[in-house]
């Protein structure tokens, strides 16, 4: 990560007040771990979000993992959510503990015109084809990961089509008029 | 003694899209050294149509369409994290006997799901008998998922707040009949194979995982239980009415294809006990809720995951008002089942490589959604 | 149900060739009968499914509904097959495999679009990776309607196409 | 009738016999598998799809003949006529009564062993001239299995020859009057039909044609009638085999009350009708279970069995003693299975 980009404040999905947790237990809990990363709780409707800067990842990642209290070993799934209008797309982190039972989020802000991320492929394997195919529906380029290559699409495919501009092309629909008559 | 000017070079196979035992249009690369594997590379893709951005365009009522065939031998598993998303967004409540609904054919779904597995296994060991038993009792099923929600297969029953409709008026006969049927079924698919000698040579210490790697790799559901660890969001994040119900989570520890396959054979088990209860103690009331005429779910997020007969079926659903949900994330298990098959397979034979594909149980409609 | 009742152009190029030309009229569409008869009573389908129709085609196969009834059996290779059974989703990564299937096959041989899907592209028309219907990568002889069809749809398209097949040799009879 | 007109005859009914058992073979199969699998099998083509196999023969001859363009030309062609060759030469001296068998010949058991094992080489070049992956993995797979259970197949008889001190045939089953070398010769009863079903590629060894890994094997880039060649020796083997388990070791044309060809066919069919039954039931070995299986197991039960054959030859035993430690042998063998198989 760049100084320029550490400059920069956290790039998030706006419109969501970060607020208190609706999950205090967690949320102190997360906040003594990741002592000195800079934070944000989010309201979700059931389990403890994070939004960290996306430079801090991969340390936030392995703290949760490794710590004996949180122990997050379970990587549910990575999302990756495209916000056109904000010019960020976000990715999501559902993790879960299967020792400990309990589960949370960790959100990262990752801008249109820099869309590099790290791969946390490194703590978890699983996170394999899901950033490999984050990298190919939403073109978000994961640093670090193993084997990037397209996953799920043809090679000779173009576009990302989970990106919101991404246009479906029309139908053929005189095949169906002929179709018809 | 003399060098030899003998050469020999890897020998790779293309396995699939189109090969009997790949179930449906997987395919992998093996590079084989004789009979014995060296590396395989798995290529999916053969299936991918788009659901999740199909989803975009649909109204939040329409989606389990999609949903229902991308796990298509799970339809109504893969309906329940959804609704139960779209309720926490909406805050619905659902009436009781409407999740004593859900509970019941999710269960027997479940069932229907692993005799699947139980048939592709037993051909994919050679043995051609076990589809037809495992066809048998899962017709049966089928015939009942008739009765109740209109489809064999695709059923597009769980609603917010409930289900489509009511049960028939004459499901308590028809399950009452069923259950006798489908315990037999399990004891004769178990004297079929269970104990074969030949099968049993053929998957003990065959694909076998740790439990740490399996861990690693996000494996979950029976894939994962097959080697010691007792994951089940049944039971672990209780949703639904599970809580009230009593169930085993077996679990097996060796972690190779026969646990995997031992594993689900059992868990029909606990399935068909779950259906008992749910017929004993199924309430009286709407089997619909109150809900509001048009969805239209506050801003916001949710992830749900649910226990699928493959693993966890997770759905991350993204609201930013309107009609339309903004994003609809499938966290499919299949997808993060097959990760870790790379990792099973080393150093296995090539008649191996088919079973252990096929003690995975993957569903390609859900690998590639 | 659908079935394209004009001639497949497969069956034409099987019967080209050899004696055929040589041989009397009356002779070739009497031989026409025999195995127009021989190849309805067995039609083995290539061992292939793509995505949830294949499950009820499975279904079909076993023991409730039985397609071996009509002697259908599956073959796992291309090479010994008459009849492709499309059942599910082709997607454009699946089309280029599955010309080239078709392309194995020998002739005379038939192809069956089971389901919405492979009929028009179904519930994934919209999509941006599917094909709008098998018939844009072969020719399809019956569509079977359904999302899945159930076994007995299926087999019911199954016996269209053997109405087919007979057709084809009593149209070469008449037209003799 | 000159001699040889008479054995032209005799050779054209041979054949005709034998294909028109394979197409009952085909049919009967799918009916008994079918009713095991609990469902009907073929039952539109004529009554109870009797006309099943029939069809499909027409249906092959007249489908299109591929030959890959990858494919070794002449190997390809030349392929199923290796494999079908030395399948009908079997027949010839393979006594269904005592007048009925086209040559009875003094060698007669050897004869059929020597002739039958150049089929592999059919096998092997249909695999390798196919040009394809499948193909030759799944031909080398037929030489090896092949070539290794041809050993104990060949030992199993030869406690047979033993007993009946002959290779001929027809004194074999003369000398089986009043017992049958199943009673005295278990062991070799036993090895001869895992062998041979090993030798037919047939489950619960049907390794090298496996459908789910190499889909059909060496036989997978054949298409119309010359894959029907392959296919209808397949099964004319299974009768073949079962004709001489029936004549070595259930006595052939031997029996009260009916006419000696009815015993002949009744013994035949009791055996093919196992080997139906284990197709329908079991699983497929890994080609290393299969390879420890004949080198580990039924080789040297195969020699142990020669040992207590030329035991009891030797020092002139009662019958019963042969039959009781072939039955021990049996015994202990399987639990050793058994045993080695759970650990």
């Amino acid at each position: 990560m760049t100084e320029e980009h550490s400059a920069h404040s956290v790039h998030t999905a706006p419109k969501k007040e970060p607020g208190p947790s609706l999950f205090p237990e967690m949320e102190r809990l997360v906040a003594e771990v990741l002592s000195g990363i800079e934070v944000t709780s989010e309201q979700v409707v059931d389990e403890h979000a994070i939004i960290i800067d996306r430079k801090d990842l991969l340390a936030v990642c392995r703290r949760l993992k490794d710590n004996q209290r949180l122990s997050f070993d379970l990587l549910r799934c990575v999302s990756v959510v495209d916000y056109p209008n904000e010019s960020v797309f976000q990715a999501v982190y559902h993790l879960y503990s299967i020792g400990l039972k309990h589960r949370m989020a960790v959100k990262t802000g990752i801008p249109y015109d820099d869309a590099i991320v790290d791969s946390v492929t490194s703590v978890w394997a699983g996170a394999d084809w899901h950033e490999r195919e984050a990298a190919e529906l939403l073109g978000v380029e994961f640093r670090g990961h193993p084997n990037l290559r397209p996953l799920l699409l043809p090679d000779d495919f173009e576009g990302h089509p989970l990106r919101k501009s991404f246009k479906v092309p029309e139908l053929d629909q005189a095949r169906f008029r002929r179709g018809r008559e | 003694m003399a060098e030899s000017r003998l050469e020999t070079v890897d020998m790779f196979i293309n396995m699939g899209p189109q090969h009997p035992s790949t179930h449906g249009v997987f395919r992998m690369v093996l590079t084989i050294d004789g009979e014995q594997i060296v590396d395989m590379k798995p290529h999916i893709g053969y299936l991918h149509r788009g659901v999740e951005k199909l989803a975009e365009g649909l109204r939040y009522r329409e989606v389990t369409v999609l949903l229902d065939r991308t796990d298509y031998l799970a339809a109504l598993n893969n309906e329940l994290p959804y609704v139960m998303a779209l309720e926490k967004l909406l805050d619905v409540k659902v009436p009781e006997r409407a999740e004593y609904i859900r509970v019941l054919v999710c269960e027997l779904n479940r069932i229907a799901s692993h005799l699947m597995f139980y048939g592709a296994f037993g051909a994919d060991a050679g043995a051609t008998t076990p589809f037809m038993y495992a066809f048998r009792d899962r017709e049966e099923i089928q015939h009942f998922f008739e009765a109740v929600t209109g489809g064999r297969l695709m059923h597009n029953y769980f609603r917010v707040g409930g289900v489509r409709y009511d049960l028939p008026e004459d499901w308590r006969e028809r399950l009452t009949k069923l259950i006798p049927h489908l315990r037999k079924g399990i004891v004769d698919c178990e004297r079929l194979l269970s104990d074969n000698e030949i099968f049993l040579n053929r998957t003990i210490g065959v694909g076998q995982i740790s439990a740490a790697d399996a861990i690693d790799y996000g494996l979950t559901g029976p894939n994962l239980r097959a080697c010691g660890v007792r994951l089940d969001l049944r039971r672990d994040q209780p949703y639904s009415v599970y809580p009230k119900l009593e169930f085993d989570v077996p679990t097996r520890s060796r972690g190779d294809c026969y646990d995997r396959y031992l594993l689900r054979v059992e868990e029909m088990r606990q399935s068909l006990r779950i259906v008992e209860q749910c017929l004993e103690q199924m309430p009286d009331g709407p089997s619909l809720g109150e809900v509001p005429r048009v969805i239209r779910p506050k801003e916001g997020e949710v992830y749900v995951g649910t226990e699928n007969p493959r693993g966890e079926y997770g759905i991350y659903l993204v609201s930013r008002g309107g009609d339309y949900p903004y994003r609809v994330k499938v966290r499919a298990p299949s997808f993060c089942n097959l990760m870790a098959l790379n990792e099973m397979m080393r150093g296995c034979y090539i008649a191996d490589c088919v079973l252990i594909l096929g003690s995975i149980d993957i569903v390609l409609g859900e690998v590639d959604r | 149900m659908e079935v394209v009742w004009r001639e497949s152009p497969s069956l034409a190029l099987a019967n080209g060739h050899g004696l055929y030309h040589h041989l009397p009229g009356v002779i070739t569409a009497k031989t026409d009968y025999l195995f127009a008869m021989a190849r309805k009573s067995s039609l083995w389908p290539l061992t292939f499914g793509l995505a949830c129709c294949a499950i009820e085609m499975i279904g079909a196969y076993m023991a409730e509904h039985d397609l071996d009834r009509f002697g259908v059996v599956t073959w796992p290779s291309p090479r010994q097959s008459d009849v492709m059974i499309i059942a599910g989703t082709a997607v454009k990564k699946m089309a280029e495999p599955i010309k080239l299937l078709w392309e194995q096959m020998p002739l005379p041989k038939w192809a069956i679009a089971m389901g919405a899907c492979a009929t028009d592209g179904g519930p994934f028309q919209r999509s941006y990776s599917t094909v709008q219907g098998a018939d844009q990568i072969i020719p399809i002889d019956v569509y079977v309607p359904g999302c899945p069809p159930r076994p007995q749809a299926l087999l019911y398209g199954i016996i269209k196409l053997q109405e087919k097949i007979m057709a084809e040799a009593s149209n070469r009879k008449a037209a003799v | 009738m000159p001699e040889w007109v008479e054995s032209i005859i005799r050779v054209a009914i041979a054949i005709g016999f034998v294909l028109t058992t394979v197409l009952v073979l085909i049919w009967l199969e799918r009916k008994v598998i079918g009713h095991i699998q609990q469902r009907l099998g073929p039952m539109r083509t004529g009554f109870h799809g009797f006309l099943q196999s029939p069809a499909d023969a027409v249906k092959l001859l007249v489908k299109e003949d591929i030959i890959p363009a990858a494919a070794d030309r002449w190997a390809f062609q030349l392929a199923p006529a290796l494999v079908f060759v030395p399948i009908f030469l079997t027949v010839v001296s393979i006594p269904f009564t005592r007048t009925l068998v086209v040559r009875n010949l003094d060698l007669g058991l050897f004869y059929v062993f020597a002739i039958s094992s150049i089929s592999i080489v059919g096998i092997v070049m249909a695999g390798w001239a196919s040009g394809n992956k499948y193909a030759l993995l799944g031909s080398v797979r037929a030489g090896a299995q092949m070539v290794s259970y041809e050993i104990p197949l060949v030992f199993s008889i030869l406690g047979v020859a033993m007993v009946a001190g002959s290779l001929n045939l027809e004194t074999i089953v003369d000398a089986q009057r009043g017992l049958w070398y199943i009673v005295l010769q278990p062991v070799g009863m036993f090895i001869f039909l895992v062998a041979s079903l090993a030798e037919l590629n047939r489950t619960p060894f049907d390794i090298p044609v496996a459908e789910s890994e190499v889909v059909g094997g060496p036989y997978v880039e054949y298409s119309g009638i010359r894959w029907g060649v392959f296919f209808l020796s397949e099964y004319a083997n299974t009768f073949i085999i079962s004709a001489l388990a029936a004549v070595v070791f259930l006595a052939g044309w031997r029996g009260p009350l009916l006419p000696g060809w009815l015993w002949f066919l009744i013994k035949t069919y009791a055996i093919i009708l196992i080997i139906f039954w284990f197709r329908a039931t079991l699983p497929r070995l890994r080609i290393d279970q299969l390879m420890t299986f004949a080198w580990k197991l039924l080789l040297p039960l195969a020699f142990v069995n020669l040992l207590i054959t030329g035991l009891y030859l030797v020092y002139d035993w009662p019958r019963w003693i042969l039959f009781v430690a072939s039955v021990a042998v049996l015994a202990v063998a399987s639990r050793l299975v058994y045993v080695v198989g759970r650990a």
